[in-house]
């Protein structure tokens, strides 16, 4: 029971059980339709080679390539997906440099899912999204 | 005599230098067991009762289950607050000056006294050690100045003369007493050790108004070319 | 030449705690930030999702609240570790004999090498500072047979002669080498450092089959009446 036009979602966080509790909540949206679940960077790169998310939601502390360093790769093979970090860290120059990057928005992990669900929205549409906390910092 | 006493100063000092090791130990040990643990606990409690609530059709499940989200909340606070006051995670994700930025940040609006940092970007190319080492005397030179000088205002500057690495903290507070020699912390001797360790200097330059301190390191905490394209 | 002697032993154990500390600093942050905080973030999630079908009348509703219950219990277990690793609460609540129970258990758990441990109970009446002295050299005493003796068992004995204090621990490996006096860790020295901070002693003693280390603390180490009355 998907709506006519859902949100493509790619996921990648390298520990388990964030990466599998996201995709079970989120799935659990009509209007998201999660396309792939991936614990590292570089399967994620594959997976949107073909998938061709609308937004990545990527962690940003992974060992072997970080979502920071990601961001540029990922821009470079897919230039219309939209890069949205989700991160535990909370000071403001990961923002800032997430989005000197090339990201469009940045939420922290422990947001609520209602707080997920509108950054995705919200990216999605062109927009850029920061999570509460600090946002303001912007 | 002289020799007795410089043994004993050295043992007064070596007993310190464990005994803050310690009380860290102690403190971290502490915060995680009578804190974390506990508020975990508590969580779990309320998760408990949610999935009995849910099991029996009980009414106020969805209340039971927001109340072990919020103390959970609390709980992932906590641990983040810990983990980045012990080492924070931007130093090593973000570099020093990205470090440094939330430092004096944070600073500034914990003590309500005026930072301006001036900070060049080194990107990757200092030692890890060295970066850790360069943040750990800008975060002990503040701590000092909030406990000691009475300032309203501090610039730190950090930047790169002649290939090497400068770090400039300065306050308009009281500046140092004059007998501040003999009472010297663990502080600045700390600091001058981590600086001395890589051939570096740490110097307390005392100015009419306030308190300079400058920390120089040398071109050899730059990682060389060679090694950098090995890395890459 | 004798206190510059003193003066650069004592920047080479600076130097060594600094290291050490930082090490341990970044390793608990680590185990904080990618291990405790994921695991709660996937609690997080979990509960969020039960909400989510509860208050839709979706199915699955206990089994997500379970799965997150699970995972918390593994926070907390992970939590509980840490903080015991850095400190063992029984050291505080219990005292030395509870804690190095808890030590040796552990010890022939992990390595497989039989612990016998022989301890009088001292009660409250030992310092406090002095207990954490014992449980450290207790600690790395294990550290090194694990590491160096090569040994199938090991006797931990504490007890009190002559109102002094007494900790024996002899293993049955291979013993000290000849030359290991030039390659002394720190594990050794500071070993010595804190057994001589409370006016005792501490000496490795090879023997035919294996190694024997003893410490000896003082009376002094002992909480006099007096203090006791003021204390209860
Ligand atoms: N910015 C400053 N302005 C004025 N006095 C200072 C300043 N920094 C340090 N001092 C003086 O120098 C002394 C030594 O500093 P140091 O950091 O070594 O020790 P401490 O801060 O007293 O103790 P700790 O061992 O906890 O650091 C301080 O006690 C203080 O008197
Ligand atoms: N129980 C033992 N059996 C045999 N050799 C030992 C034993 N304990 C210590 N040694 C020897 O003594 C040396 C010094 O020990 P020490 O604890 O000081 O340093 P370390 O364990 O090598 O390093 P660290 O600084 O990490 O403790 C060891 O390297 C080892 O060769
Ligand atoms: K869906
Ligand atoms: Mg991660
Ligand atoms: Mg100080
Ligand atoms: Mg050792």
């Amino acid at each position: 029971m998907s709506a006519p036009n859902p949100i493509k979602v790619l996921l990648v966080d390298n520990h388990p059980l964030v990466l599998d509790g996201l995709k079970a909540i989120l799935e659990t949206y009509d209007h998201i339709n999660v396309v792939g679940a991936a614990a590292g960077a570089r399967t994620a790169l594959d997976i949107a080679r073909n998938a061709a998310p609308d937004v990545v939601l990527m962690d940003i502390n992974m060992p072997e390539l970080n979502g920071l360093d990601a961001i540029e790769l990922f821009k470079e093979q897919s230039p219309a997906t939209k890069l949205l970090m989700l991160s535990m860290h909370d000071s403001r120059e990961y923002i800032s440099t997430s989005v000197m990057y090339g990201a469009s928005g940045y939420i922290l992990k422990d947001v609520s899912t209602e707080e997920i669900i509108e950054a995705i929205e919200t990216v999605a549409a062109g927009g850029r999204f920061f999570s509460t906390g600090v946002s303001d910092v912007l | 005599h002289e020799r007795r006493l410089a043994d004993s100063k050295l043992k007064e000092l070596t007993q310190r230098v464990i005994d803050t090791q310690e009380e860290e130990r102690t403190r971290i040990a502490r915060e995680l067991h009578d804190g974390i643990s506990q508020i975990l606990i508590g969580v779990r409690y309320a998760i408990d009762l949610a999935r009995r609530k849910v099991e029996n059709g009980t009414e106020g499940a969805p209340e039971a289950i927001g109340k072990g989200a919020d103390a959970l909340n609390g709980a992932i606070k906590e641990v983040r607050r810990l983990s980045h006051d012990l080492r924070p995670g931007a130093l090593d994700d973000l570099g020093l000056s990205a470090a440094l930025e939330a430092l004096t940040h944070n600073f500034a609006e914990r003590t309500g006294i005026m930072v301006t940092l001036e900070a060049v970007a080194f990107k990757n190319m200092l030692l890890p050690e060295a970066r850790t080492a360069l943040y750990r005397v800008a975060q002990e030179a503040l701590n000092n100045i909030e406990r000691h000088a009475n300032a309203s205002a501090v610039t730190l500057a950090l930047s790169s003369p002649h290939g090497r690495v400068q770090m400039v903290i300065a306050d308009n507070g009281k500046g140092f007493a004059r007998d501040t020699g003999t009472k010297r912390g663990l502080g600045l001797r700390n600091m001058a050790e981590r600086m001395a360790h890589f051939g570096g200097t740490m110097m307390v330059e005392p100015s009419p108004n306030g308190t300079t301190l400058r920390a120089v390191l040398p071109k050899s905490v730059f990682i060389r070319q060679s090694e950098l394209a090995e890395v890459a």
